[in-house]
């Protein structure tokens, strides 16, 4: 019997890219779903999926929870537990399209949430470490049910199959964000579970990861003392954990985050200037379990932005791009040029090195 | 130029050097086909005083004696700044045992001529056979 | 009368290559060979050789061989001939038999039971010969709250850590169960190559405070040596609690080897025993642990990293525990195969478990309270290559000590005599025409070269894994899998049986 | 700058390398009344005895005058030096110029006056590789050979020609063999050990008169030979010094630096005197490294050097059939003796520092004991005990040891 992911640890080759307007311009995921093709070798059709920001502006102050259903069982469980915690203010199945490549989809639900103010109020948490800890709460304990997107005004789109027949079967031409990010997927070993495509997110934070790393065990064993359960296994999962314990938990910025995750070597920062060396010395002493080595780029989709980081190294290629105000993120060029070929530069960020395009509102204006 | 030096504070009189100057000046493969049953004579000595051992064999002095001693120019100083004795000028008179204020040239065994550590430069050793046995370091080869 | 008992060992001398240099009997402290003038021959004596391999070592011709002996008793499964010969000795002269370093016993060896992962296809393995290969680490306390400056840089509020270019270190090893020259081998090596080695319980000369910053001083139940510079001029200051080779029982320095150095090193009379207690005699628990803890940090204004060394023993993981919670920054686990200059017997072939099982409980159980971070972990006893160094760092230690390789590349022979004083290799002995034989000029270099070679070993490893900093391989369990171990042994392990996927 | 060099023997060889350790370019001549290149003049004996042969007596090897860039004229003698127009008269008529002159003149066979003497036919000196090759000539196993003059010469011809002979006879006046250079236990020690090789000592006596094929004695008796060795002494050749106006006492009297009385000519060798470090003494010390060293000062100095040579002193390793004779500096203050059997050792100490020592059958390391001489080290800071017996560098402080071992010498 084939295990599914969470049952085995499951790293994977991939391809991914991502777009983002920051002028805030929102965009259709119809280009996502046409760069993707273009890559359409990196995966073999064993996962595939779509994170956009932006797109639920009716809702932006909900959080937007997508779950996966084996059954109307688990539905049921998971709509009880929901209401004992939460304000669900919209709730439907979410619309999809039939493709005849993708198969065996689970019931694929959507609900718009709010946490109950007394519940919030009694566990003394932080909103957002609330509504994370629901999530682990519906993964891990609700046979059948599994929340796959959890953010506000952003979602998560993912499925087995090639990324463009998910794009497809998800209607993603219907929906409209400032930023987009996609995944195709190769794993190596995966009977295809709809859970354990990517991207893989945990509040607004999305991950999409191409490689295979090296350090899973170290950096999962020292993540999973800060409460977080890596149930699925994948590198996807426990960079996504790490971002968020660095930058939710431990207050780091991106920039500093990358420093940590694909950090420089030490004859690297020793050659650099003396508060750039003091600072990530200081960040690779403080976190050096949470370093990640093997082959990695990723793209971590944020409320208002993205970033682009290879593991130090180098060892997956990752091309950035800019046109006008639109960004591009992806694992091959020719997928960016595909649906912009007339761009304004082109380039390749260096092993460690992130790159952080925001919304102009984010940084202050524009550039 | 390099030479030999000693340093006595690890010496361990283990004679070890005496026995591979001997093997060295056969030319050899095999120590014990090469020694076995015969009386050495070496031109490296181990003194042994008490818990005090150190070598002694040809410092190759800058202004030797020795050569400016030597009554058949048998004993010359090359531009390597090796002191060598040439075994068939050498008419065993021991002029030079009588000036060597180290005691560091002896008559050979046969009893018709001197002898002295050539630094190896006279066998195939490459690098004086005594240091690269000396299991301590107390003999070096070096420049200083 | 005694009983006669036949020597293990026979020296066998071939008569063919021996050209009677006598550097055999010039070698010898036990005073085994002889030159007989009237057959002009060698002779040995087997009944004084402890097979030091020192004769063998030096000839010349190599014509010497040391051969276990062939006698025996008559076939017992169950009393084999050395146990039957240790009640002889022990009938002869009512003594506690005593041995030195590391447990004989054929238990099993845990590292030689696990196996180390490799990239193929999915993920490439990395050349340490092209690319950077980190091994460098820091050991301490790793627990911070971010703070930031007016600038809204990170602070600075780490405690104390010792920054390693390997994850090796020289164990402890005092200052009179080793020699003069062995110790400035070991800290000229430790500062050649950016490690740390350890004064043990036996103070620190005062020629060797240069080598402060790469020196470790322990603070031992006999407290020998201590005082205010000992602890000023250490990178860290290692509370001992116990020894993997003797847990349980304190330290037996004989006064032979108290020699007018040592005792002015130890701040003890000359040529009296030098013992220490078996416990700390101001620890009877752990609040007093976090005590002593406190006062060396008061005593060096929290500049120095504490560590506390145990023996593995059974409830290591709890003990464990009690010292994350107790201030120290580092526990440095030792293994019941810890080498020792001298302990009962019976103590060090039975008392205490593996440092691989120790190492694993010990990490898993610090996570698993949250507080791995509160304690980097050493372990030692024993770590006889660069695999066990790999496969130690992936059950979850951040460095390993090393004591019985050290002496090895030092020239120990493992002849396991220490006690007796005389070592032929010049380590374990204070007498002084043995200690010169120990060249530290030699020493050191050797002692770097092994270092230097385990380190590139470990990056090839490492770059094998796909692995390009020893902080990502540290508690990797995955790159583990058991072989020959049971499904206890495993869980305890917290690996998988190879061939078991991913 | 012309270096003009008379002599061509171990002071003169050792001038021109002193030259041209300093001045590599300045023009060489060398001047000798000899017909061959320089060779090791002791060796005349060794070369009879077999020991070497003419092959390998060259002093230097046959390139060295081409390399140092020397004029050798061979077979012509300094006739006269004009100190003033710094020229040097040559037998054969020429004059030379100099810049700078050594007399490396050595020293000749002393011959005295004796009845009969000028009638010997078969007589010979026994000083230069000519006499040596003109006695060879003369050698048989027929012949009975007398010798005068039982000291360093004599004895060292005796041992060369005493397997090629029938029979030598050794007269001296002194009372016993090398009465220069042993005391008396160390001349019975060699007269015995060479009477049992079959030479007859003829001692106390001298020849007063030479008739056909024998030398009558004053005690009376006589001597049958077939050839006879004049080997009373050697007389060093002062004259042409002497005559060009330079100070000469019993040698040419030089500073240290070998600089004579008259401008830019020095002196070294047999013909020189020097101050005895161990005696204090001025005398000649005609002996090789005492030439060698004192020539290769001169050399330096000659080239504009500021050398010293001070620390001259007798020094004799001499001899016979294998045995051994080392000895050096002055047998003066209180002695010690060690040994026993053929070894014998005897140490000369005053003012608590060795003098001068005489070591037969016990050659091994004498070296340390003639620096102890040469360097006049007090004995206090020594094993003295230890070397009476045996000259080790373990009698000495480690810190000379060091001094010795562990650094460039």
């Amino acid at each position: 019997m084939l295990l599914k992911e969470g049952q085995f640890r499951n790293p994977s080759g991939c391809a991914v890219t991502g777009v983002i307007d920051r002028s805030g311009k929102s965009m259709s995921g119809e280009g996502m779903i046409e760069a993707i093709s273009v890559m359409h070798d990196r995966s073999n059709g064993l996962g595939g999926g779509f994170a956009g920001y932006g797109i639920y502006p009716h809702y932006k102050d909900f959080y937007a929870f997508h779950l996966f259903y084996d059954g109307n069982t688990a539905r049921a469980d998971t709509e009880k537990f929901l209401t004992r915690h939460f304000e669900i203010v919209y709730s439907s199945e979410i619309q999809t399209r039939k493709i005849p490549s993708v198969k065996d989809e689970p019931l694929i639900f959507r609900y718009f949430l709010a946490p109950l103010p007394q519940k919030l109020a009694n566990s003394h948490l932080d909103e957002r470490e609330y509504v994370a800890r629901c999530v682990n709460r519906v993964n891990a304990g609700i046979e059948g049910a599994y929340v796959f997107s959890c953010g506000k005004d952003m979602g998560i789109f993912k499925g087995v199959g090639y990324p463009e027949d998910i794009g497809r079967f998800y209607r993603l031409e219907e929906y409209e964000g400032y930023a987009w990010t996609c995944h195709g997927r190769y794993p190596t070993n995966t009977p295809g579970w709809w859970g354990g495509a990517h991207p893989f997110g945990l509040l607004d934070f999305s991950v999409v990861h191409n490689g295979e790393i090296s350090s899973y065990d170290a950096n999962r064993r020292y993540i999973e003392m800060f409460g977080y359960k890596c149930t699925l296994q994948t590198d996807t999962e426990v960079i996504t954990y790490i971002i968020d314990y660095l930058v939710r938990k431990q207050g780091l910025s991106l920039e500093e985050t990358a420093h940590v995750i694909a950090a420089s070597f030490w004859r690297t920062i020793r050659e650099k200037e003396e508060e750039t060396r003091e600072q990530e010395t200081l960040l690779r002493r403080m976190f050096p379990s949470l370093l990640v080595t093997g082959p990695f780029s990723i793209i971590l989709g944020f409320t208002g932005g993205l970033m682009a980081l290879n593991d130090r190294l180098k060892l997956r290629s990752v091309v950035c791009a800019e046109k006008g105000d639109k960004c591009y993120i992806a694992s091959e060029e020719s997928a960016i040029r595909r649906i912009e070929p007339d761009l304004d530069r082109v380039f390749s960020p260096a092993g460690g090195e992130p790159v952080i395009f925001k919304l102009y509102d984010q940084q202050g204006g524009r550039a | 130029m390099k030479r030999i030096y000693v340093n006595e504070k690890w010496c361990l009189g283990c004679h070890l050097c005496e026995y591979e100057c001997a093997f060295a000046a056969t030319g050899l493969s095999d120590m014990a086909k090469a020694l076995k049953g015969k009386r050495i004579a070496p031109k490296i000595r181990v003194e042994d005083c008490g818990d005090i051992h150190f070598a002694v064999n040809c410092r190759h002095c800058k202004d030797a004696l020795c050569v400016k001693s030597c009554i058949s120019g048998a004993l010359s100083k090359g531009e390597d700044g090796v002191v060598r004795i040439d075994r068939d000028k050498c008419v065993g008179c021991l002029t030079c045992v009588l000036v060597c204020p180290y005691g560091a040239i002896m008559p050979a065994p046969d009893g018709h001529a001197a002898q002295k550590c050539q630094l190896c430069t006279d066998n195939t050793c490459g690098v004086p056979n005594c240091v690269a046995h000396c299991p301590n370091n107390a003999i070096v080869f070096e420049e200083r | 009368m005694d009983m006669y008992i036949q020597p293990e060992y026979e020296v066998v001398r071939r008569e063919d290559r021996c050209i009677a240099c006598r550097v055999c009997e010039r070698q010898c402290a036990n005073l085994v060979h002889s030159f007989d003038p009237e057959t002009g021959k060698m002779q040995a004596d087997d009944s004084k050789c402890v097979n030091c391999h020192r004769c063998v070592c030096l000839c010349p011709t190599h014509a010497l061989k040391i051969v276990k002996s062939d006698d025996t008793y008559r076939q017992n499964a169950n009393w084999d001939g050395q146990t039957i010969n240790e009640v002889y000795k022990q009938a002869n002269a009512g003594g506690v038999l005593l041995s030195s370093m590391g447990n004989p016993k054929p238990f099993p060896v845990f590292w030689d039971k696990m196996l180390v992962n490799a990239s193929q296809v999915t993920n490439p393995p990395i050349d340490p010969l092209r690319e950077p290969m980190e091994t460098q680490l820091y050991l301490g306390k790793r627990t911070v709250k971010i703070e930031r400056d007016e600038r809204g840089r990170i602070k600075n509020t780490l405690p104390p850590q010792l920054k390693l270019s390997a994850p090796i270190m020289f164990s402890a090893m005092s200052y009179g169960s080793i020699s003069y020259n062995a110790h400035e081998a070991l800290a000229r090596a430790a500062e050649e190559l950016g490690i740390y080695y350890n004064t043990g319980e036996g103070g620190l000369h005062k020629d060797f405070y240069k080598y402060g910053k790469n020196t470790i001083v322990q603070v031992a139940s006999g407290r020998f040596g201590v005082f205010k510079d000992y602890l000023e001029t250490a990178a860290a200051i290692e509370i001992k609690m116990g020894q993997g080779a003797k847990p349980g029982i304190g330290g037996h320095l004989p006064g032979a080897k108290i020699s007018a150095d040592v005792s002015e090193t130890r701040m003890i009379p000359e040529g009296v025993d030098a013992i220490s207690p078996a416990p700390h005699h101001d620890i009877y628990s752990i609040e007093d642990l976090r005590q002593l803890v406190y006062s060396l940090k008061e005593a060096t204004e929290y500049k120095k990293p504490v560590i506390v060394k145990i023996a593995a023993v059974h409830n290591v993981a709890a003990i464990a525990s009690g010292i994350a919670r107790s201030g120290a920054d580092i526990i440095a686990i030792d293994g019941y195969r810890g080498g020792t200059g001298a302990a009962p017997t019976r103590i060090r072939d039975n008392v205490g478990i593996p440092v691989e099982l120790a190492l694993a409980e010990v990490d898993a159980r610090l996570r698993e309270e949250g507080i791995r971070d509160e304690v980097s972990i050493v372990v030692g006893g024993s770590v006889r290559s660069s695999a066990d160094v790999v496969k130690a760092i992936a059950l979850g230690a951040d460095a390993c000590y090393i004591g019985t390789a050290a002496l090895l590349a030092l020239g120990c022979h493992l002849c396991r005599t220490c006690h007796e004083g005389k070592c032929n290799w010049g380590i374990a002995t204070q007498r002084p025409d043995l200690v010169k034989r120990l060249n530290p000029d030699i020493g050191y270099k050797r002692l770097v070269n092994l270092v230097t070679a385990w380190n590139h070993e470990i990056q090839e490893m490492m770059g094998g894994m796909g692995i390009n900093s020893v902080e990502a391989l540290r508690g990797n369990r995955l790159m583990l899998r058991g072989i020959g171990l049971t499904d206890t042994e495993l869980r305890i392990l917290g690996i998988k049986y190879a061939g078991e996927s991913l | 700058m012309r270096y003009v060099i008379i002599g061509n023997s171990a002071a003169g060889v050792a001038a021109a390398e002193g030259i041209r350790s300093r001045d590599k370019s300045g023009e060489i001549v060398m001047i000798s009344e000899e017909k061959f290149p320089a060779y090791g003049r002791p060796l005349i004996s060794y070369y009879l005895l077999g020991a070497t042969d003419r092959a390998h007596m060259d002093y230097r090897p046959s390139d060295f005058y081409e390399k140092n860039g020397i004029t050798l004229r061979l077979g012509v003698r300094a006739e006269k030096i004009d100190p003033v127009g710094h020229t040097v008269l040559l037998s054969d008529g020429s004059e030379i110029g100099y810049d700078r002159l050594l007399a490396a003149t050595g020293s000749r066979s002393f011959v005295p006056p004796a009845e009969g003497l000028s009638e010997v036919k078969a007589k010979f000196t026994f000083m230069t590789l000519a006499d040596a090759l003109a006695l060879e000539k003369a050698l048989s196993k027929k012949k009975e050979v007398l010798i005068v003059g039982a000291g360093l010469i004599g004895l060292k011809c005796m041992e060369g020609i005493l397997g090629r002979v029938k029979k030598v006879t050794v007269i001296d006046m002194a009372d016993r063999v090398l009465s220069s250079i042993l005391d008396e236990k160390g001349s019975q020690i060699v007269q015995r050990q060479l009477e049992a090789r079959g030479v007859r000592f003829v001692l106390s006596d001298s020849v007063v008169r030479f008739e056909e094929g024998r030398a009558k004695l004053k005690s009376g008796g006589e001597i049958a030979f077939d050839l006879l060795v004049m080997a009373v002494g050697v007389r060093p050749n002062i004259e042409l010094v002497k005559e060009a106006g330079g100070k000469t006492d019993r040698g040419i009297v030089t500073d240290e630096g070998m600089r004579t009385s008259l401008p830019d000519v020095y002196a070294a060798g047999d013909c020189t005197e020097s101050s005895d470090i161990a005696s204090g003494k001025r005398r000649i010390l005609a002996l090789l490294p005492n030439a060698y060293r004192q020539g290769y000062c001169a050399g330096e100095n000659m080239a504009g050097g500021d050398a010293r040579f001070g620390d001259a002193m007798p020094l004799n390793a001499i001899g016979f059939f294998g045995s051994h004779i080392l000895t050096a500096g002055a047998y003066e203050g209180e002695s010690f003796i060690t040994g026993e059997g053929d070894t014998y050792r005897r140490f000369f100490v005053k003012d608590g520092v060795l003098k001068g020592f005489i070591l037969i059958g016990a050659p091994e390391r004498a070296g340390i004991y003639t620096a102890l001489v040469r360097e006049r080290r007090s004995l206090s800071e020594v094993d003295f005990e230890m070397l009476k017996t045996e000259p080790r560098l373990s009698a000495f402080s480690a810190e000379e040891r060091k001094k010795a071992l562990a650094a460039e010498v």
